[in-house]
C-alpha cells in the first residue's frame, strides 16, 4: 500500500500520510487528548494540593472565610455547567448521527450556558472586589482583618476559580471554532475527531468545577 | 467509522446522567447547611467523586474506551494523591518550637537620663498610658477610671476611683509608679511588674491626668517608693522591677559564697508551699476570681476597649471553664501561654510572673474547677 | 539498500530555508532542536568556566558577588531547562524514535513543530530576562528570596513556564507514537531499549511538567499580585514552594538521565557484539525508575524544616530508587562478558558513562542517608554528586549517541583520532574538576559561595584547572563535528554493524524513512552464536 | 582509622554527633568503593580479555540474561540500602530531640549576619559562645529570607525559616573556635554570612555569663587549619591598639557583610576615606560624618540614611558596649 492518502467518504478530510487508517488517526488523537487532560488535572492538582494543605493547617480559618462566598451563585454555576456538559455531549452525539443542524443548536446552547457561567462569575468577583476580599497582600476586608492568614483562602479562591475561568473561555473559543467548521460541513459520522476532542475537553472543565465547588463553597 | 461505535445515539442515557448530576448537586448543597463536623468534608468529596465518575464514564465515553486511555486518566489521580499525601506528611506533622523567654532587654538599657524624662507627665505619654490602661486596668478600674469596671462588682474592697482625687497609697508620680509595680497589699490590686518601665510611667501620667488631686514628688516620697535608686544608677542598669535571680547559675553563686565565707557546711532550700491545690486556689482567688467568678463559671460581663465590634461589646462575658473546648483545656503549655500573654482584644490582662511550680498548681486547680 | 536515489535524502529534499522552518519531518525538527540545544550547552558552559575562574582563589578574583550569583543562576537555568532536558528526547529522540519503531513520522507532526517553536519562545523569554536585570535566585527560585529579589525573576519563570509546554508536548507525542505507530511485528518486547527509555521519559514529562507550570505561575502571581501562598510574610509557607518545585524537579532529573541510559543500552551491545544482558530487566527498570521518581522529592528538603515523618518516608523511598539503577549498571557490565569489544569513540563514551555514573549513583547513597545528609546537604558534595550523574551520565550518553548516530544523521564519518583525543581531555578534565569537589563538600564548603575561607583554596584551584581541560576537550569536539560536515566522502549505511531498524535504511535517510513499511521478526540485539 | 588513609585532611569531630555521622559516612564510603571497584574492574577486565583484536566479531556468546543473578544482586542491594537507611534514621532521630535541660539560645538569621540572643538578654552578632560538654539547644528563626545555620565541625545544619522556629542541638566536646556557615542561598553576601562558635570551659563560660569577659591569656584553641579569619582574636590580649580592636569588631560584628572597607559598592555605604566628610542624606540634607553620626547610625540606623541606600540596617543598640563603640570609631577614623 503506497503511502498515499485515503480520502474519507463525504468529507474533504484526508488521513495524514503517516497513519495507516482513519481509525488509527482517530484513536491516536483521542489518546493524545487524554494525555493532555492528564496534564490539565495535574496543573489544577497543584492548586488542589495547596488548598488541602492549608485547609489541613487552618481548618477554622477556611470555615469562617468561606462564609463570605455566595453559595447560591456557586450552586447555580454548578447547574449551569452541568447543563452545558449535557448539551455538549448531545452535540457530539448529533454530529456522530450525521445530524449537523441539531448539533449546531446544541453547540449554541452550550455556548449560552458557558456565557451564563462567566457572567455569574463576573458578578461574584465584583462583589468580592467591592468587599475588599482580594488575594494576599492587598486584602482589605474589615471583618476578617483580625486573622493574618485570612487572605490565604482568597488567594487560593481567586487562583483556582480564575484559572478555571480562563479554561472556560478557551473552551468557548474551541466550541465556536468547531461550530464554524461544522457549518462548513467538514464533519460527518465518519470524521468528527475535533468535535469529540473539544467535547472531552469541555467535560473535563466541568469535572474540575464539580470538585472546585464543594471544596470552596460548601465547607461545613 | 470502522468499528461502528457502540455508544452512537445515547441521547436518552445522557439525559438520565444529567438528571442524576442535578440531584447529586442538590444533595451536596443541602447537606452543607447542616454541621456534621468532619463528616461534612467527607460527604462533599464523596458526592463530588460520584458526579465526577458519572461525567467520566458517560459523557467522556471512558466506559467504552480502550484500556490505555483508562489507565492514563486514572494515573493522573494516583500521582495527585501521592503529591497530596507525601506533602501532607510533612506539613501536617511538623513540631512547634517556642522561643526562649528573654527578660525585657528594652528596660535594661534605660539610663537615668531617660527616667528623668519619663517622670515629667508629657501629653503623648498620657495618650500612650490611656491605651495601656484599656488593656491592663479597665477590667477593674472601669473604662473611664471611676472604679466601676465589670469585674469591680465581685471585688471587695472596690477598685480605686481615680476621678475622686483620693490616693490611698499616695498620688505623687513615684508613689503611683510603686503601687503599679508592687500592687496594693490587702486588696485584689495585683503587681504589674511584667509591664515595661516606660509603659508604667505612661500609665502614671494618664492616671494623674484623670485625678483632680495631683500632689508633687518630694525627696522623701522618692526614697520611700524606691524610685530614687533608679535615678542615680548609670546607663545600662537592670530593670528596676523584681530582680530576676535565676539568671545566676547556682553553682557559680555557691563557689563565690564558699570562697568568701569559708566554713559554711550546707545550704538547704526551703520547701515550696504546702499541698499544691490550695496554692493554686490562693493564686486563683488573688488574680483570676474577679473576672472568672468563684466556681470558674464566668458569665461576668467584661467591658472592652477597641478591637471588638459594637454589638459584641455589650454582651461579652467571661466563658465558663467547664464548657470551653480550647487547646488549653488539655495542654498545660498552651494554658501558660494563654494566661501569660492574656487576650488584649478581650481585655484579659497577662499574668506572667509565676514560678513553674505555681503554674502547675494553678493549672491543676483550674482543672479541678472544670471537673465540678 | 535500494535508496530512492532520485528522491534524495531528508537534508537536501525539499530545498530552501522556508522548507526547513515549516517542516513537519521529525528528522529535521530533531536537527533544529539539536542545533539550538547544543548552542545553549556551549553558552551554559562558558558561564560554568567563568564561575570556576572566580572560585580559583579566595576573595574577589574576577567579578562582584552579584554578578557571580547571576552567573551561577544562568549556568543552572540554561543547562537544565534549555540543554539537558530537551537535548536527548527532543533532538535524538525526535530523529530516531519513529525510525526505530518503523513509523513514517511521530503521531502529531504539526504539534511537534509547534513544540519546537514554543521551546524557542521560552528560550527567547529567558534570554531576554538574562539581558534585562538577570536573575540571581539560583535555578531553584526558592521563595521568599525569589519574591524579594529585584532581578527580573518574573521573566525567567515565564520562560521556564513556556518551555515546560514544549516538554509536555514532546512527551505526549512520543507516548502516542509508541502506542499507535509501531510497524507490524514490532511488539513492545521487540522495541529497542532506547525507545523504552524515551517512552519512560515521556511518561515523566507528561505527569511532572504541569506541576512546574503551576509552580512558576504561582511564583509570578506571588510577585505581581502578592497572593502570599509561598510568602511567609503574608501567611504562606516557603517550604510548600519547595514541595511544589521538587515534585517536578526530581522527576525532571530522571527525564535527564533515562534517555542517556537508553543510548548506553543501544551502544554497548553493538560494540560488544553481544545481546544485551537482561533485556526485560533493563526495559522495566526504566519504567520502575519513572514510577519511583515521583515518590522521592523530599530528599532535597531533609534540613529545610520538614517533619521527621516526612524525612523518614522520603529517605526510605529514595533508597528504593537505587535498586533499578544498580540493576541497569550491573547488566551493562555483564553485557561485555564474552563479547568482542571494539573501542571506537561511542564505546569509549559508553564505558566512561559506566565509570562516572557509578560514582554519581553511589554518592547518592550518602545523600539519601538522613544523618549524613544533614552534614552534606547544600555543600559541594551535592554539586559533585549531580555533576557526576548529569555530566558523567547524560552528557556521556549524549556524546556516545552523537558519535554513534552521526553517520546516520549526516552521512559523514567523524575523524576517529581527534575524537579519541577530545574524549581523553574531557575524561581527565571532568574527573579533575568534580572529584576534588567531593572533598570540598565533605570539609563543609557550602554551595553557591562567591567567596570561601582560605583553607579550601587548594582544592578549588585544582578544580578550576580541571575545567580548562574540559574547555579544550569540548572545543576540539565542536571543531571536528562541524568539519566532518564539509569533508567529502559518504558514510556507509551501517558503519557499526547495528541490528536496529535505523541501520537498515540509507544514511542520511530519505524524507519518508522507509521505502516500504518493514515487518519486524527478530529481537533488536541478536548478536552472538548460540553454541559458544 | 581506614578512612584516614583516604583523606589527608579530616574534619574535626568537635560535637557529640560528629563521630556518629562519620561512622555511617565511612560505612557508605567503603561500600561505595568496593562496589565501584567491582564494576570498573569487571569492565576493564572484560574490555581487555574480549578485545575486538583478540575475539573476532562472530565468535561472541549468545547470552540474553540471567534472571536469578539479577534478582540476587537486586536483593543484596535492597538489604544494604535498608541497613543504611535505618542506621541514618536512628542517628537522625537523636539529632532531632534536644534534652529538656539543654541551655537554650535564640538564633535570628538576617540578611547576611547571625544574631544569638541569650536568656539573660545578652545579644551577640556572628558569635555563639557555648559551654563545653553541655547540651546547647538553638531555637532559630529568620527575619527575612531562608538561611541555614551550618557548623561543619559539629556535623549539624538546619534551615532557618521566617515566621517559624526550627531547632538544632549539640554537645560541644572540644574547647575552641569553629566556623559557622550559611548553607541556604540568601542573596548577595550569602558567602559573607560567617560566624564563629566559641566553646569555653564550664568555669570560663560562667564567668563570661556574669561578667561578659572572655578568658584572657589562654589562647582559645583554634579550629583545625588555623583561625577562621586572620585578624587577631579581639578578646584575647588587651595590649593591641584601639583601631586594630575596631577592625576585629568590624568583621566579627558582621559590618563587613554590607559595608566594604575598600570603597567597593556594597549594600551599605563604604566606610573608607569617609570620616570628617559631608554626606548627603535621603531627605537631601547634608551631615558631617563624625563620632556621634557613627554612634547614632549604630544604635538608631534609621535616623540618618545616606542617599541611595535602603533603610535595612538592623539596630545594634544594647549589643555594642561603650569601649567597643570607641574602638569602631577609631577604626573608621584610621581608614584614610
Amino acid at each position: 500500500m503506497t503511502h498515499g492518502e485515503t480520502v474519507i467518504a463525504e468529507t474533504k478530510h484526508k488521513v495524514p500520510h503517516h497513519f495507516d487508517s482513519a481509525e488509527q488517526a482517530f484513536e491516536s488523537s483521542k489518546l493524545g487528548l487524554w494525555l493532555f487532560l492528564v496534564t490539565e488535572i495535574l496543573l489544577f492538582g497543584g492548586l488542589f494540593v495547596a488548598y488541602v494543605i492549608f485547609r489541613g493547617l487552618y481548618p477554622d480559618l477556611f470555615h469562617t472565610a468561606s462564609q463570605h462566598l455566595n453559595k447560591i451563585l456557586g450552586s447555580i454555576n454548578t447547574v449551569v455547567l452541568i447543563c452545558s456538559s449535557l448539551s455538549m455531549a448531545l452535540a457530539v452525539d448529533r454530529v456522530r448521527q450525521n445530524d449537523p443542524n441539531k448539533a449546531h443548536q446544541y453547540m449554541l446552547v452550550t455556548l449560552f450556558f458557558a456565557a451564563c457561567f462567566m457572567i455569574i462569575k463576573y458578578v461574584e468577583y465584583t462583589h468580592k472586589f467591592h468587599e475588599g476580599l482580594l488575594p494576599g497582600g492587598n486584602f482589605t476586608n474589615a471583618a476578617l482583618a483580625g486573622d493574618p492568614k485570612a487572605p490565604l483562602f482568597f488567594s487560593l479562591y481567586f487562583m483556582m476559580t480564575g484559572l478555571h475561568g480562563i479554561h472556560v473561555l478557551v473552551g468557548m473559543g474551541l466550541i465556536t471554532w468547531v461550530l464554524i467548521r461544522s457549518n462548513r460541513g467538514e464533519f460527518s459520522s465518519s470524521y468528527y475527531t475535533p468535535v469529540e476532542l473539544v467535547g472531552l475537553y469541555w467535560h473535563l472543565v466541568d469535572l474540575i468545577w464539580i470538585y472546585l465547588f464543594p471544596l470552596l463553597y460548601l465547607i461545613g | 467509522m470502522a468499528k461502528g461505535h457502540k455508544f452512537g445515539g445515547h441521547a436518552r442515557a445522557y439525559i438520565k446522567v444529567w438528571a442524576a448530576l442535578l440531584v447529586l448537586t442538590a444533595v451536596t448543597v443541602s447537606v452543607s447547611y447542616y454541621d456534621f463536623g468532619d463528616w461534612n468534608a467527607f460527604v462533599a468529596m464523596l458526592v463530588a467523586t460520584v458526579k465526577g465518575v458519572l461525567v467520566c464514564l458517560f459523557f467522556m465515553h471512558l466506559m467504552y474506551d480502550n484500556r490505555v486511555n483508562q489507565v492514563v486518566f486514572i494515573s493522573a489521580f494516583v500521582f495527585l494523591a501521592i503529591f497530596i499525601l507525601l506533602t501532607g506528611s510533612d506539613e501536617w506533622f511538623r513540631r512547634e518550637m517556642k522561643p526562649v523567654k528573654v527578660t525585657d532587654t528594652a528596660s535594661a538599657a534605660l539610663g537615668a537620663a531617660d527616667m528623668e524624662k519619663l517622670m515629667k507627665a508629657a501629653p503623648e505619654l498620657a495618650a500612650k498610658g490611656k491605651e495601656i490602661y484599656g488593656v491592663q486596668c479597665a477590667a477593674c478600674h472601669g473604662a473611664d477610671g471611676k472604679g466601676d469596671g465589670p469585674a469591680a462588682s465581685a471585688l471587695n474592697p472596690k477598685p480605686r476611683d481615680f476621678t475622686s482625687g483620693v490616693w490611698k497609697l499616695g498620688g505623687t508620680p513615684s508613689q503611683v509608679f510603686h503601687t503599679i509595680t508592687h500592687g496594693s497589699p490587702g486588696t485584689s490590686m495585683a503587681g504589674f511588674a511584667s509591664v515595661s518601665v516606660p509603659d508604667r510611667w505612661a500609665l502614671v501620667a494618664y492616671l494623674r491626668s484623670l485625678s483632680p488631686n495631683k500632689p508633687e514628688d518630694t525627696p522623701e516620697t522618692l526614697k520611700q517608693s524606691g524610685v530614687d535608686k533608679m535615678l542615680d544608677q548609670g546607663p545600662g542598669t537592670r530593670d528596676q522591677g523584681p530582680k530576676t535571680t535565676e539568671a545566676i547559675p547556682v553553682s557559680f553563686a555557691m563557689k563565690q559564697y564558699v570562697q568568701t565565707d569559708v566554713g559554711v557546711t550546707d545550704l538547704t532550700v526551703p520547701p515550696a508551699g504546702t499541698d499544691s491545690v490550695s496554692l493554686g486556689q490562693k493564686i486563683y482567688q488573688s488574680d483570676c476570681m474577679s473576672c472568672h467568678g468563684f466556681q470558674g463559671k464566668g458569665g461576668i460581663p467584661v467591658s472592652v476597649v477597641g478591637f471588638v465590634s459594637e454589638k459584641e461589646r455589650a454582651t461579652l462575658k467571661t466563658k465558663d471553664f467547664a464548657v470551653s473546648r480550647q487547646t488549653w483545656t488539655y495542654n498545660q503549655a498552651a494554658f501558660i501561654d494563654l494566661v501569660s500573654n492574656g487576650l488584649p482584644g478581650r481585655n484579659m490582662p497577662g499574668f506572667a510572673d509565676y514560678s513553674a511550680e505555681e503554674w502547675s498548681a494553678l493549672y491543676r486547680y483550674v482543672q479541678s474547677l472544670r471537673a465540678r | 539498500m535500494s535508496g530512492h536515489a532520485e528522491v534524495g535524502n531528508y537534508l537536501t529534499h525539499p530545498k530552501g530555508l522556508r522548507s526547513w522552518l515549516t517542516t513537519v519531518d521529525h528528522k529535521r525538527i530533531g536537527l533544529m532542536y539539536m542545533a539550538t540545544s547544543m548552542t545553549f550547552f556551549f553558552v551554559g558552559g562558558i558561564f560554568a568556566l567563568l564561575i570556576r575562574l572566580e572560585l580559583m582563589t579566595p576573595g574577589l578574583t574576577l567579578m562582584s558577588a552579584d554578578t557571580y550569583n547571576k552567573f551561577f543562576t544562568y549556568h543552572g537555568a540554561i543547562m537544565i531547562f534549555m540543554f539537558i532536558i530537551p537535548i536527548i528526547p527532543a533532538a535524538l529522540g525526535n530523529f530516531f524514535l519513529p525510525i526505530m519503531i518503523g513509523a513514517k513520522d511521530v503521531a502529531f507532526p504539526r504539534l511537534n513543530l509547534a513544540s519546537y517553536y514554543i521551546f524557542i519562545a521560552g528560550a527567547a523569554l529567558s534570554v531576554w530576562a538574562l539581558m534585562a536585570h538577570g536573575a540571581d535566585t539560583g535555578w531553584t527560585f526558592y521563595t521568599p528570596y525569589s519574591i524579594r529579589s529585584n532581578t527580573s525573576v518574573v521573566l525567567i519563570t515565564l520562560g521556564v513556564f513556556v518551555m515546560g509546554f514544549s516538554s509536555i508536548l514532546t512527551g505526549l507525542n512520543f507516548i502516542v507514537t509508541v502506542h499507535k505507530l509501531r510497524c507490524p511485528g514490532m511488539t513492545f518486547h521487540r522495541m529497542p531499549l532506547f525507545v523504552w527509555a524515551i517512552y519512560a521519559t515521556a511518561i515523566i514529562q507528561v505527569l511532572a511538567t504541569p506541576v512546574i507550570g503551576i509552580t512558576t505561575l504561582l511564583l509570578i502571581m506571588e510577585r505581581l499580585l502578592k497572593i502570599g501562598i509561598f510568602d511567609p510574610a503574608l501567611g504562606g509557607d516557603a517550604v510548600l514552594f519547595q514541595h511544589f518545585f521538587w515534585f517536578y524537579s526530581h522527576p525532571a532529573v530522571y527525564i535527564m538521565i533515562l534517555p542517556g541510559m537508553g543510548i548506553i543500552s543501544e551502544v554497548i551491545p553493538v560494540f560488544a557484539r553481544k545481546h544485551i544482558f537482561g533485556y526485560k530487566a533493563i526495559a522495566y527498570s526504566s519504567l520502575a525508575i519513572a514510577g519511583i521518581s515521583f515518590l522521592v522529592w523530599g530528599h532535597h528538603m531533609f534540613v529545610s524544616g520538614q517533619s521527621d515523618l516526612a524525612n523518614m518516608l522520603f529517605s526510605v523511598l529514595t533508597m528504593f530508587v537505587a535498586i533499578p539503577t544498580a540493576i541497569k549498571v550491573f547488566n551493562w557490565t555483564a553485557t561485555l562478558y564474552k563479547g568482542s569489544i571494539s573501542l571506537k569513540t561511542p564505546m569509549l563514551y559508553a564505558l566512561s558513562f559506566l565509570f562516572m555514573f557509578t560514582i554519581g549513583g553511589l554518592t547518592g547513597l550518602f545523600l539519601a542517608a538522613l544523618s549524613v545528609d544533614v552534614h552534606l546537604h547544600d555543600t559541594y558534595f551535592v554539586v559533585a554528586h549531580f555533576h557526576y550523574v548529569m555530566m558523567g551520565g547524560t552528557v556521556m550518553g549524549l556524546l556516545a549517541g552523537l558519535h554513534y548516530w552521526w553517520p546516520k544523521m549526516f552521512g559523514k564519518m567523524v575523524h576517529e583520532w581527534s575524537a579519541k583525543i577530545s574524549w581523553g581531555l574531557i575524561f581527565i578534565g571532568f574527573n579533575m574538576t568534580f572529584f576534588t569537589q567531593f572533598f570540598l563538600g565533605y570539609l563543609g564548603m557550602p554551595r553557591r559561595y562567591y567567596d570561601y575561607p582560605p583553607e579550601y583554596a587548594g582544592l578549588n584551584m585544582i578544580s578550576t584547572i580541571g575545567s580548562w581541560f574540559l574547555l579544550a576537550g569540548f572545543a576540539l569536539m565542536a571543531f571536528y563535528f562541524i568539519r566532518s560536515l564539509f569533508l567529502p566522502g559518504k558514510a556507509p549505511a551501517n558503519p557499526w554493524g547495528g541490528k536496529t531498524l535505523e541501520w537498515q535504511i540509507a544514511s542520511p535517510p530519505t524524507e519518508h524513512n522507509f521505502p516500504e513499511i518493514p515487518t519486524v521478526t527478530g529481537k533488536p540485539y541478536d548478536y552472538g552464536v548460540v553454541k559458544l | 582509622m581506614l578512612s584516614l588513609l583516604l583523606f589527608q585532611w579530616r574534619l574535626e569531630q568537635a560535637s557529640n554527633f560528629a563521630p556518629v555521622v562519620d561512622r555511617l559516612f565511612d560505612f557508605i564510603l567503603w561500600f561505595s568503593i568496593i562496589s565501584f571497584l567491582i564494576i570498573v574492574f569487571g569492565m576493564v577486565l572484560f574490555t581487555f580479555k574480549y578485545w575486538r583484536k583478540k575475539i573476532p566479531e562472530n565468535r561472541t556468546a549468545y547470552i540474553t540474561g540471567h534472571t536469578k543473578l539479577e534478582l540476587g544482586v537486586a536483593f543484596f542491594l535492597l538489604v544494604v540500602v535498608m541497613v543504611i537507611f535505618y542506621w541514618g534514621w536512628v542517628d537522625y532521630k537523636a539529632m532531632k530531640n534536644p534534652p529538656h535541660d539543654a541551655f537554650e539560645v535564640n538564633v535570628i538569621g538576617r540578611q547576611w549576619l547571625w544574631q544569638f540572643q541569650y536568656a539573660d538578654g545578652k545579644m551577640l552578632t556572628n558569635e555563639l559562645i557555648v559551654p563545653k560538654d553541655k547540651a546547647v539547644s538553638l531555637i532559630m528563626t529568620s527575619e527575612d529570607v531562608l538561611h541555614s545555620l551550618y557548623i561543619p565541625d559539629f556535623r549539624i545544619k538546619q534551615d532557618v525559616l521566617p515566621k517559624s522556629y526550627t531547632n538544632l542541638w549539640f554537645v560541644a566536646n572540644r574547647a575552641g573556635e569553629f566556623p559557622i556557615f550559611c548553607a541556604e542561598y540568601c542573596g548577595t553576601a550569602h558567602s559573607a554570612m560567617l560566624g564563629k562558635v566559641k566553646v569555653l570551659e564550664q568555669d570560663d563560660f560562667e564567668r563570661w555569663q556574669m561578667t561578659g569577659k572572655l578568658p584572657v591569656g589562654k589562647r582559645t584553641m583554634d579550629h583545625g587549619q588555623g583561625t577562621m579569619d586572620q585578624q587577631p582574636d579581639v578578646t584575647v590580649g588587651e595590649k593591641i591598639s584601639l583601631a586594630d580592636k575596631g577592625r576585629g569588631l568590624f568583621a566579627s560584628k558582621g559590618c563587613t557583610a554590607c559595608h566594604s572597607v575598600t570603597g567597593a559598592a556594597g549594600v551599605g555605604p563604604a566606610v573608607n576615606k569617609i570620616f570628617g566628610k559631608e554626606v548627603e542624606l535621603t531627605d537631601g540634607k547634608k551631615t558631617k560624618v563624625d563620632e556621634n553620626y557613627i554612634r547614632q547610625s549604630v544604635n538608631e540606623p534609621q535616623a540618618r540614611i545616606v542617599k541611595g541606600y535602603q533603610p535595612i540596617m538592623p539596630t545594634f543598640k544594647g549589643q555594642i558596649s561603650e569601649e567597643e563603640m570607641n574602638a569602631l570609631i577609631a577604626y573608621i577614623k584610621s581608614l584614610k
